[in-house]
């Protein structure tokens, strides 16, 4: 692909996310989202560089943070507008919510809100797939809270022993919820250590999507090459509070001025950089228009449909 | 001489007047510290005793579960909390292979002084990963105690009394709890870690209720009472072990006897009350015991589904008016609980 | 036309008969492959199915459980086996908080095709890490299935049907059962995943059994018939969903019933058996129904203790004579089974 | 301690052990002892130069393969034997059996059957130890099975966190019942890994017990000087079956001829020798005898004495 497809489709996806929330934080407190919402907002260089480099046969899974996960991957905004106002119309009828995102038909199997619950599941798709002689990866998106789960590092170390096609790829915000990772981890650094098992490890406190694609396609390649695991530690700054649509630098466990290095290179900012070696300036306006346009659309769509039948509570239990 | 507290401030005065008086009482868990303090719940903890006795842990609920047990064993006597049952599932090895069974398995000669908090949450689209309850899987495993306070006067004597029990006990509190209001003594007092309450008085049927359902029973006690219908609303209180006399008595009294629970149904608590009141009831019942809970299916998010999955006042009303052949009482009029309107009022 | 063949043998067709007429099925966990194959209930699947269908793992339960939810999403029908269900303790958030929950959890979007074989075990001293039973705590969850074969019939018939099966289903195989032998037609075939079962006829008293303790009711209903006292026992087969029909039936015509569950007593799946026979079977009782199961302690290691912490053939019969009001069966002539003393005839 | 003393002490435990280990393999067929039995013959080097190392103030906890960790721990058999036939005068009255030994008074704070259960237990053993102001250590056996669980990795991170002077044992015998170790790790090196970690690493494949006693002294002197855990990777081999008091070459998992270079250096061989360095043969000999009495009257007295009444059934269950 030419660089200036993927410069656009990156964009394309950091914009859209940064919209997209941007819509639910002006709409939130109208409560008609009743789901809780763990905003991607300043991470989105990570989810959309992982995602232009993947591809149609590959798979993702996300966290209960997935909302920049879930429309890079897919693009589309109907299905998760409807899903966060509980609608029929949403991907799960309304059953799901904000922190359970799935999109079977392009690859992304699930997001789950129990911390790490979704890193061995990354192990069986790539297993099947292995199987299936496809030539494909899965991309399993987890914090820096998540390693300090023992099923992250079970899954680590059965994925470098059956040798398989796993992205390990830990958003590193610094916090889960309110506590910092020093007073969580008794280590200085979770690539050295990672280091020592059987993987490919990446790393990169980059905020600018093309670096994040350029090292994601490095480390696609070479788990399919060395049929092996590939670990990314990819640092990034969580804008707003551990659950809600605001900031919370007044709670006082983290200051603004940590935040404010990173707002300089804010990802969409940086993006929209790139694009413009690319693309004149109206261009881009073009395109923000247009993105605007289907999430807004999607929005009011969403408001407007139905709740699922009654009857629905019954359903889907059992295949 | 009484007060009124919150059932929040009750947990702290419960937790803070314990680590007073005995300083190897400490709390610890995931964001147990932080300026939040699992809703507040451990408001004052960390300023009064330290990061030595009030602290946060990594992300692994396996783990920290135990060193809570190694800490017991050496003396201290531990709190350990969880933000939501949910994630102790990730607990369940120490807590049903290590901790039920070790002081049995050293054949007496440890004790395990070990008090864990567990939230249960609902509404707001929480959703299937944040939803359970699952105090029947505790009770099922002889060693742990079980205990899930609805009034404050629990909150407060029922914790209490945990911390001070030499074995492990398991404490499931509902968050809408919270805000509740109700009477305490005027100094702190311990209440008994077993042995069902009559929370609201009644002739015509027998309500027994777990935790939140305690509130929903009382508020459809409330309404079928203006048109003379007595409901006995019996709090168990302690599902393990759990004493039945108190509902016993009540129901040989009513004859009904309907079993709300804030679980499943299948295999829950509700079937042990169900098949104990049948058992000891037997050829008192006027009709089979009823049990309510949710349904059975995961938690949905959305709203309207999420209302259907759980029961509420409405349904406890419609299945005392089956029972006692009532005709369906007009509840157009009545305002239940919801995400929105937690109860706060005097429990 | 039908055959003799044990319950290991039983497991051992049915899985070699679904991976040979379906690719996509495989088996693993700890030990799965190695020269014991968990005992020989694995026979001959790694050399005609080689190792990337049938395979060990790492210890790491929790992991490997996900791994096979994985797995099954991608197209695959996993097959995990635990060599003892306390094990499985450790897989309880990805069986729970993600397996039981996927397919609802995904608006139906996604199927969850997965088995788990999970053993009890009980004897020779395995005490209280290795004996426990569980199947009321993965019952009590919706959207999990769980089965628990006691004939050779079902060993093979119900686990080719889990197999089959597009959910998850856990079935829960009793260590001592793998001797018993039983007739299975010719030809391999499905049986139901629910649905009671008459074992053994009768019209004086209905005995509800699940898993080995249909071995220990049957004898007791042989002890009883040749003093004329004719026993009904009924074969749970499965825990969730449990279809009580046939239960129902054969109380409905004997007026008494016992649970005899290989579990402990409260919260268990025994309470809701009775609490529901005691409800549908309202007015029909002619006395409330009995529960046996596991003595309330952790499981002691020595034998004395250990045979007294589990139910028989004798406490069944006693628990009988009681209900019925019958003089108590003289005893000291009969062979009850233990540890040494397998069951291992027809079934 | 003069070390003329601790080479003796040294041998009174691996001839203890060797020895009482003999004495349930010439009679468990008997069926007296009704619990299963996992053998540490073979690994007598390790349990016995760590305990030697260790100090009264001390603790530990083990596996089920622990009987080398109870007796030298203890150095007593009366209530060790009593507990393998499950009789009243056992240390848990029976209720536990071979898995489940206990010595409260000497530190043995439990030994547990499900693997990898017994290591966060040393974390808050040490952690009521630091609160107390106590100089010690809790060790913690297990085997290179447990580090495959989870569990195992919460406990390392948690205790490097949290500085506590837990000594993580890792009795390496290179298999998880049948399955070797490099069908299992996803790594070359576990040491090389846990290096990453905030602890101090000891590594060694003595069978002497001499040499275990000198690296645990440092492992618990550095525990206790930097306030952190050490990480011990201690191989040996297990000479008999899994489970069972039986030798298993026969079944082809491992062959004979991997066994044979460990037996050449036999750790109550080696330190038989080791004491030949100290004492006559004649002295040697007069305290085999001494132990072989006192663990044929354990066994007479344990085969001798009374089971629990019925009614402890239901004893023990509550404090
Ligand atoms: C097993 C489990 N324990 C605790 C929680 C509560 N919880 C929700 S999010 C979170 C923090 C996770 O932090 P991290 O993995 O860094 O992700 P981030 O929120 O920073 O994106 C915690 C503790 C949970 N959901 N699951
Ligand atoms: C959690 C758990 N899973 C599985 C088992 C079954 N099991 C018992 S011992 C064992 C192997 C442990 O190997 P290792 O830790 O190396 O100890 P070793 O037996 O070699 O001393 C296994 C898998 C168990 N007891 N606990
Ligand atoms: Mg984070
Ligand atoms: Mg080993």
């Amino acid at each position: 692909m030419k660089e200036k497809e993927i410069q656009l489709g990156l964009y394309r996806k950091v914009y859209l996310t940064r919209r997209a929330e941007d819509l639910i934080r002006a709409h939130y407190l109208e409560d008609g989202m009743k789901t809780p919402m763990h905003m991607s907002t300043g991470g989105e260089a990570i989810s959309s560089g992982i995602c232009e480099a993947l591809q149609a046969e590959d798979q993702v899974l996300g966290t209960y943070r997935s909302h920049a996960l879930y429309l890079s991957r897919t693009g589309e905004s109907d299905l998760f507008f409807a899903e966060m106002y509980g609608k029929a119309t949403g991907m799960a009828k309304g059953k799901g919510g904000s922190m359970h995102l799935t999109a079977a038909d392009e690859g992304l199997i699930c997001t789950s809100a129990i911390v790490a619950s979704n890193i061995p599941v990354a192990l069986g798709a790539a297993f099947a797939n292995k199987m299936a002689g496809k030539e494909s990866v899965v991309a399993v998106f987890f914090g820096d809270g998540a390693i300090d789960e023992g099923v992250f590092w079970e899954s680590l170390n059965a994925a470098c022993l059956m040798g398989l096609r796993v992205l390990f790829v830990c958003e590193d915000n610094g916090y889960a919820v309110h506590i910092p990772a020093h007073k969580r981890h008794g280590y200085q650094s979770i690539t050295t250590i990672v280091s020592g098992f059987e993987c490919d490890v990446w790393q990169s406190d980059s905020t600018d999507a093309w670096q994040i694609y350029l090292l994601a396609q490095q480390a696609r390649a070479a788990a399919i090459q060395n049929n092996r695991p590939g670990f990314l530690h990819l640092k990034y700054y969580r804008y707003l509070e551990h659950v809600g649509v605001f900031e919370d630098f007044k709670a006082g466990y983290r200051s603004r001025t940590e935040f404010e290095p990173w707002l300089e290179r804010d990802p969409v900012k940086i993006q929209r950089e790139n694009l413009l070696r690319w693309l004149t300036e109206e261009a881009v306006l073009l395109l923000e228009k247009q993105i605007d346009q289907q999430i807004e659309t999607s929005l009011q769509r969403a408001m407007e449909a139905p709740f699922a039948d009654h009857s629905e509570l019954l359903m889907d239990l059992y295949a | 001489m009484s007060r009124m507290i919150t059932y929040r401030d009750a947990l702290v005065e419960a937790v803070t007047h314990e680590m007073r008086r005995d300083s190897s009482v400490f709390v610890y868990g995931i964001d147990v510290a932080d300026h939040k303090r699992i809703f507040d719940s451990n408001k004052g903890l960390l300023e009064e005793f330290g990061p030595n006795r009030c602290f946060n842990t990594p992300l692994s609920e396996d783990a920290m579960t135990g060193f809570g047990l190694g800490a017991a064993l050496n003396g201290l006597r531990p709190i350990h909390i969880h933000m939501r049952v949910d994630f102790m599932i990730l607990a369940m090895n120490q807590l049903v292979n290590m901790i039920s069974s070790f002081r049995y398995g050293s054949g007496g000669r440890f004790k395990v002084p070990f008090v864990v908090r567990a939230i249960i949450g609902r509404g707001w689209g929480q959703s299937f990963q944040h939803n359970k309850s699952l105090h029947s899987w505790v009770a099922h495993i002889p060693g742990l105690k079980v205990i899930m306070p609805t009034s404050p006067k629990d909150a407060l004597g029922m914790t209490m009394a945990a911390i001070r029990d030499d074995n492990p006990v398991i404490s499931i509190e509902h968050r809408w709890l919270y805000d509740a209001l109700g009477a305490v003594s005027h100094t702190a007092e311990t209440q008994p870690l077993t042995g069902a309450e009559v929370i609201h008085p009644g002739n015509d049927i027998t309500i027994l209720a777990t935790s939140w359902m305690n509130i929903e029973a009382k508020q459809a006690a409330e309404v079928l009472g203006r048109r003379g219908v007595t409901v006995e609303v019996v709090d168990a209180r302690s599902i393990s072990p759990f004493d039945e006399t108190v509902l016993v008595e009540s129901v040989n009294k009513t004859g009904y006897c309907i079993v709300a629970d804030n679980d499943w149904v299948h295999c829950g608590f509700g079937a042990e009350v169900a098949a104990r009141i049948s058992h000891t009831c037997f050829g008192r019942l006027k009709a089979p015991v009823e049990r309510l809970g949710f349904a059975p299916t995961p938690c949905p998010c959305t709203r309207p589904l999420e209302n259907a999955f759980y029961t509420g006042a409405t349904e406890i009303i419609r299945t005392i008016e089956s029972m006692l052949k009532l005709s369906p009482t007009d509840l157009s009029g009545e305002h239940f609980f919801s995400y929105e309107k937690k109860f706060k009022g005097p429990f």
